[in-house]
């Protein structure tokens, strides 16, 4: 589609659109989709066609809109309005107030700093516009980076734009972007490809499934605008094949990019040629590792293989390959239609933009949240997540999934960025935040993210494969009351050795969840070993029954 | 049992190979569409059997050893038959702070089986999600396909009763 | 491949100074300059896997170590093979080895030719402080030649590389994953039944442990030959 | 007063058992039970491993006698591979066999047995060991020592190791002997031969002093068996037939296939004990109650088969008329064993084809259950094992010679104890001489449970309620 046709396209949308006087949006997002958002779509189109009001309401689906435990979610465009919980009897309500008051009983937050705090760039679209519908995507502004840096941007430029940008990669270790796109550019050897990483396998994060299942064509047009600043001419999202509804969304926009020629061939009417696949997962958690996820993609077991070489150098099938997660792709159009500097505008000094973060647990907004790098925990949990329910204390935040740590009470100040979370012994991870209260055994918690990185383990490498089945059996044992000092000792050594000589990122950061609950939970583990007590009551320990003498 | 390696022809006269074999055809037969191969005949038979592995091992050129310990190195692959009912339990971070251990419990403690295993009968089959995806809704689970949040033990439980009448 | 004469690097490995061309990687190097790093996954000849994390060596100016058998010399780079702390973290790998499977060495046949025990030995590992993990594993003696005994298999792949890489055949593989990992024949069937594998016996030769054994071979009667391999693959080269 | 006297840990002997006296209110021996508190655990260890690791799986039975395990056990696979293996092969392991039967009986005597009879049953329990020995009769000692030495120098030249050789092989023997090693062993042999006739000169001249001790330790009418060469003489490898004798010294059975052992003999199971009481068939339990070990042996056999050995033999005989009976005496038949496998070894090594180099003969399992025996110091040994259709050791069963001896033991000890233990004043020289009695049969307990490694037993004084009234640990 050359900028012309684009231009009409979006004029011919918005005629379209235009000429309806309301705007209903129904969460299709799968968190409400669980909850029957379908049924609430369907009674409202049902009762528009009864009222006979077709032609002056639509009623659209939208993805996520965040608020994912109060669904159904459903709001009306021209008066912001939410409604939440929504049933379909509630639709006859809701389309005879579209002149009126809104419906109060059903009414949600609209005003809280739940919306007002956040900073929405790679969320902006989300729950506004239809995601099985290009032309909506069109008509928000989509696609246009893509024609702008294909017709008037050498792929040097683009990079310069991402590098000053100061994006840093979404999916962990936070690598800068643009170091990392112009190190693939610079690898010698053809063809060269782009691969996103959608294998979000962090338990507790959602942040890439509800942008594919909400916008999957900006993550489509990240692609393509690095493919062209790299060189690459083909592309695969790997994803979790446990996120059906995201994977039909994303091959049906992969279809509707190409039909329009936003993919394939002569893409915008130049001579760039980009194709994306799709590559399913299949539920291996270390396929989030660079070497892993290629050799899946390859078709073999999800073995990590030592790095240098570097993907960058040699990755799917030992040409040099560009992998970045959902997210990081999702901020390129932003960075590329506005321009480095807007973005590195947002942020701390050396954690630029914002972060998109599933927010879940003890927390009353059980959520999915943007907003700027720097904001404190504080604000994060009390402000947007309002604070924890029935009145109970805060005891810790657990960041970064099963390669993070848990972050106490006492350090809820600090800035979230990368560089302070890696200083509390934690990291950014892929963007889950699950926070905990005083109903949480820390030393469970251990051991939880221990029996993940234990059956995750790939196996290849011995200090991973049986290192983590020590840890976790040393854990179970101080979970039981049954351990001593000396199996703490034991426990920290294993700490030592497994993230010193593990081989992949999933080995190194496995102690991860023990060392930082250590450093701040010490106490509760020396209760379970030397008193043998759980404080908080999880831990099932069997008191051994007195002798009498 | 022993298909004639390199043979794209199926095993058998059952019409669902088709599908099996345009997955393999439409990736040119290229043993690196293996994983992708065997996606599709875990949603075509339910399973992954021996012999459809050994079809897939020989049509793509793979060999068996690879072929099974590929789909043995996903969890996402049943080599098994699954239960006519599955509830898919989600064991990510929120739904274990919010009380999955104990919903697990009482299933164990009412039909005897533990994630990744299958009632006698055939029934019900249990399995755990590593995360769902729908923390907002811990603790989560997956019923014959539908999401179901803010689950109890009780509730759940009584949710799979209603496949065993 | 450029016929350009490759790159020669000078480096210090535990402060000698040697060199090395640009493609040999820290531990070849060492090799050839009889500086013993240990290993158990490497076998020249076979491509280099990084799993078994024994010949991690530490680099003057990083905090992170490196697997000497994958990671290629560098102009100046500084090497150290012996520390205490590699020497720890060494003995701790195989401590976890042994904790992990069933290797009692008085009753196995491999007693006195096994790269493991010998390692071991060299350590100076006397007793294991990881609990053993006791495994039920079995062994499969269906085949006519040879015994496949899943308790003393460490999974540093070599009968997988060399069945694939050398013979060809691909017979072996690994199945799972993590602790439930473990060596299979084609489609997990036992060994005797296997339509691929050509009984060539290359990769019970290659067995660092008494894994792979032949048949009858009672305990501590079982050597291996290892220096098929070398033999092989220069004369294939020499045939190019 | 009513006690029960338990006697736990036993002190040297080989393994851990423990013996209960029990004494009614006039203080007099109501009852004694030897019991082993250990679990049987090899024949679960050893199912699916291959069958050509049992040789050596099952010498880690027992670090005294490894060599008799590695003979049934190697018989029990030549069975399993259906093979005759080659003569040579059979007579080094012959060789080796008598080596181990010289240490362990010297280990028995000397270390274990020769303080009571030297330094006295009474004499201070500090003392009264080899220590005390060395001592108090420093050429006793120093001959005990020499002599165990000379056996296990042996087994060590021909095996490499001392304790657990892996030289024995289903098959016959992986290496053949060199001319070094014979002449090493052959050289060892004439001071051994010197050392066990001065033992034996020295204890038939003190067995006056025991007569009292010659007539209640475990003296009484049993039957015996085990197994004879193909000359009814000493056999100890056990390729000869099973014979079994009364008391009167009659043969009751002869040319008995020791692979038929389950037709004649049972195994008793009490709750008390963890080992067995096997009994012969014929005569039901308990009366088919039989001894093994070196009483046994010279109680069968026609003759010894070596010159020396058969006129200490001859003298042997004229102890009493019929069967030796007093337990006492398997000292007195150890002594003479001793010197047999002396003058045997020293035959056998002279032996035209010893150093032949066709010591193994090799085959696939060609059966799927295979018997082994041998005669181990301690008595007859039985291996069974059952093999799937890859070799791999389904079932195994083992009957152990102190297995054999269990009813004999427990008899000897209600005898020993009734004569000498008196409940109202305990002293510790009655409870040496239940002891004392036990030693006699030389049990190996980390053997006969099975069980890995050695531990000590004690002895319990129970009242008629049970209640354990005195321990002795020492």
């Amino acid at each position: 589609m050359t900028p012309e046709e684009l231009t009409n396209t979006i004029t011919t949308e918005r005629e379209t659109q235009e000429k309806f006087k309301h705007h209903v949006c129904v969460c299709v997002a799968a968190g409400c989709l669980s909850s029957q958002s379908d049924k609430v779509k369907a009674a409202l189109e049902d009762e528009i066609k009864r009222q006979g009001r077709e032609h002056e309401c639509q009623i659209k689906g939208v993805g996520c809109m965040g608020l994912c435990a109060a669904g159904p979610l459903v709001s009306v465009e021209e008066t912001g309005t939410l409604y939440q919980e929504v049933k379909p009897e509630d639709a006859a309500e809701v389309v005879a107030s579209l002149e009126g008051q809104p419906v109060a009983r059903i009414k949600g937050p609209s005003e809280a700093p739940f919306f007002t705090r956040q900073v929405k760039i790679v969320l902006e679209n989300c729950g506004k516009i239809d995601p099985n519908r290009i032309e909506d995507y069109l008509l928000s502004g989509g696609y246009q980076s893509l024609t702008k840096v294909l017709t008037e941007m050498t792929p040097a430029q683009i990079i310069e734009e991402v590098y000053k940008s100061g994006l840093r990669g979404r999916g962990g270790a936070g690598y800068p972007t643009g170091l990392k796109w112009s190190t693939v550019a610079k690898a010698p050897g053809s063809p060269k490809y782009v691969i996103c990483n959608a294998d979000e396998g962090d338990p507790g994060a959602f942040m890439d499934r509800s942008v594919l299942e909400s916008d999957p064509h900006r993550v489509l047009e990240g692609m393509a605008i690095a493919a062209y600043a790299v060189g690459a001419s083909q592309g695969y999202v790997y994803v979790r094949a446990e996120y059906p509804l995201a994977i039909e969304r994303l091959q049906n926009a992969i279809k509707q990019a190409r039909r329009l020629r936003f993919l394939g061939i002569d893409i915008c009417g130049t001579t760039f040629n980009f194709n994306i696949d799709v590559r399913l997962g299949a539920g291996a958690f270390v396929c989030g590792e660079e070497t892993a996820l290629i050799a899946s993609v390859e078709g073999r077991r999800g073995n990590p293989k030592p790095r240098p070489p570097y993907p960058a150098e040699a990755g799917l099938w030992g040409c040099p390959t560009l992998i970045n997660n959902v997210e990081t792709f999702a901020n390129i159009a932003p960075i590329a239609g506005r321009g480095g500097n807007w973005y590195a505008s947002i942020g701390t000094e050396k954690s630029k933009g914002t972060k998109v973060f599933a927010l879940a647990g003890r927390v009353a907004n059980t959520d999915l949240i943007e907003v700027p790098m720097g904001m404190t925990l504080r604000e994060i949990v009390f402000d947007i997540g309002g604070g924890i329910p029935d009145g109970k204390r805060l005891k810790a935040v657990q960041t970064g999934g099963p390669s993070g740590g848990c972050i106490p009470e006492q350090f809820l100040d600090m800035p979230v960025d990368y560089e302070s979370l890696n200083k509390l012994g934690s990291i950014m991870g892929s963007g889950g935040m699950i926070v905990m209260d005083e109903t949480s055994c820390m030393v469970d918690v251990a051991k939880y993210f221990m029996e993940f990185c234990m059956s995750e383990s790939c196996g290849k490498c011995v200090p991973c494969r049986v290192g983590t089945a020590q840890m976790y059996d040393l854990l179970h044992k101080i979970t039981e009351g049954k351990a001593g000092l000396e199996d703490l000792e034991m426990l920290e050594d294993l700490c030592d050795l497994v993230r010193n000589t593990s081989l992949c990122g999933l080995g190194q950061s496995a102690p991860n969840p023990v060392l930082s609950t250590l450093r701040y939970f010490r106490d509760e583990y020396m209760e379970h070993i030397v008193n043998k007590t759980c404080p908080a009551g999880i831990c099932k320990i069997k008191v051994p029954t007195e002798v009498t003498a | 049992m022993w298909t004639e390696f390199g043979s794209t022809t199926p095993p058998s006269s059952d019409t669902r190979w088709r599908i099996v074999g345009a997955a393999m055809r439409k990736h040119g037969y290229r043993p690196n569409a293996l994983i992708e191969t065997l996606h599709t005949v875990q949603e075509t038979f339910g399973y992954l059997d021996e012999q459809a592995l050994r079809f897939v091992a020989g049509a793509l050129r793979v060999p068996l050893s690879q072929v099974y310990g590929v789909a043995t190195f996903y969890h996402f692959f049943n080599l098994k038959p699954q239960g006519r009912h599955t509830c898919v339990i989600c064991t990510g971070t929120a739904c274990y702070i919010k009380g999955v251990p104990a919903i697990l419990t009482a299933i164990e403690e009412t039909y005897g089986i533990k994630p990744g295993e299958t009632t006698s009968d055939g029934n019900i089959s249990l399995v755990s999600a590593r995360c769902l995806g729908s923390c907002g809704l811990a603790p989560a689970a997956v019923m014959d396909g539908d999401v179901v949040g803010k689950l109890t033990p009780l509730e759940t439980v009584n949710r799979m009763r209603r496949w065993t009448k | 491949m450029s016929t350009a004469p490759a790159r020669v690097k000078t480096l210090k490995i535990d402060d000698r100074d040697v060199s090395g061309r640009e493609e040999e990687t820290i531990l070849d190097v060492a090799r050839q300059n009889r500086i013993n790093i240990p290993t158990l996954c490497h076998v020249p000849g076979l491509s280099p896997v990084g799993s078994c994390r024994l010949c991690l060596v530490e680099i003057k100016g990083s905090p992170k170590l490196f697997p000497a058998c994958v990671t290629l010399v560098r102009e100046g780079m500084e090497v150290v093979t012996k520390s205490e702390r590699l020497a720890s973290y060494r003995k701790m790998i195989l401590e976890l080895l042994f904790s992990d499977g069933n290797h009692i060495c008085a009753v196995c046949v491999s007693n006195g030719n096994c790269e493991l025990q010998s390692l071991a030995q060299n350590l100076g590992i006397d007793s294991i402080r990881f609990p053993y993990r006791f495994p039920k594993l079995t062994v499969d003696a269906s085949h006519q030649r040879f015994v496949v005994d899943h308790n003393r298999c460490i999974l540093c792949a070599r009968c997988v590389r060399v069945c694939g890489e050398v013979e060809g055949a691909h017979t072996w593989d690994l199945m799972g994953r993590g602790t439930s990992m473990r060596i299979i024949s084609d489609m997990n069937e036992a060994w005797g039944d296997s339509e691929t594998c050509t009984s060539c016996g290359k990769c019970v030769q290659l067995c660092p442990t008494g894994a792979l054994v032949e048949k009858g071979k009672s305990v501590a009667e079982m050597s291996k030959k290892k220096g098929f391999l070398p033999y092989i693959v220069s004369m294939r080269e020499g045939r190019r | 007063m009513a006690k029960k006297i338990v006697i736990d840990p036993l002190t040297r002997i080989e393994g851990h058992g423990k013996i209960t006296i029990h004494v009614g209110d006039d203080g007099m021996v109501n009852n004694a039970f030897f019991h082993i508190g250990q679990v049987r655990g090899f024949e679960k260890l050893c199912e699916g491993r291959p069958f050509y690791e049992m040789p050596s799986l099952m010498a880690r039975i027992c670090g005294i006698c490894p060599v008799s395990h590695l003979m049934a056990s190697a018989k029990a696979c030549d069975a399993l591979m259906g093979v005759r293996i080659p003569e040579p092969g059979a007579n080094l392991r012959r060789i080796m066999n008598l080596a181990q039967i010289i240490q362990s009986h010297a280990l028995s005597f000397f270390h274990l047995s020769s303080p009571d009879l030297l330094l006295g049953m009474d004499a201070d329990p500090q003392t009264r060991n080899i220590f005390g020995l060395m001592a108090a009769n420093p050429g006793v000692a120093r001959d005990g020592i020499r002599l165990r030495q000379y056996g296990q120098e042996i087994v060590e030249s021909l095996g490499g190791k001392r304790i657990h050789p892996a030289w024995v092989v289903p098959g016959g023997v992986n290496a053949p002997l060199s001319v070094e090693q014979r002449d090493r062993i052959l050289s060892l042999i004439p001071e051994g031969i010197d050392v066990i006739l001065r033992t034996l000169g020295w204890f038939k001249r003190g067995l006056e002093k025991y007569r009292e001790e010659i007539r209640v330790f475990g003296n009484f009418p049993t039957m015996f068996l085990g197994m004879v060469s193909a000359s009814a003489g000493l056999g100890f490898y056990g390729d000869g037939w099973l014979r079994i004798v009364d008391s009167t010294g009659n043969i009751v059975a002869d040319h008995v296939d020791p692979r038929t052992y389950q037709d004649f003999l049972g195994e008793a199971v009490e709750p008390w004990t963890y080992l067995k009481f096997p009994y012969y068939k014929p005569l039901g339990y308990p009366e088919g109650i039989y001894r093994v070990g070196p009483l046994a042996r010279l109680n069968l056999v026609n003759h010894c088969g070596s010159p020396l050995a058969d006129q200490e033999f001859a003298e042997f005989r004229t102890l009493e008329r019929g069967a030796v009976l007093s337990s006492f005496h398997y000292h007195y038949a150890r002594l003479i064993e001793i010197l047999f496998c002396l003058e045997k070894m020293e035959q056998l090594l002279h032996h035209k084809d010893i150093l032949s180099k066709h010591v193994r003969a090799f085959a696939a399992p060609n059966n799927d259950e295979g018997i082994g025996v041998a005669e181990a110091p301690r008595g007859t040994l039985i291996h069974h094992y059952k093999i799937d259709d890859q070799g791999r050791i389904i079932w195994a069963n083992l009957i152990i010679a102190t297995g054999h001896n269990n009813l004999a033991m427990n008899r000897a000890v209600l005898q020993v104890a009734r004569r000498f233990v008196d409940g109202n004043k305990l002293q510790e020289g009655m409870l040496n001489r239940v002891e004392a009695v036990i030693r006699a049969y030389d049990p190996c307990l980390s053997c006969s449970t099975h069980a890995v490694g050695q531990m000590p037993l004690t002895i319990d004084l129970v009242g008629p309620e049970g209640e354990v009234l005195d321990q002795l640990r020492r």
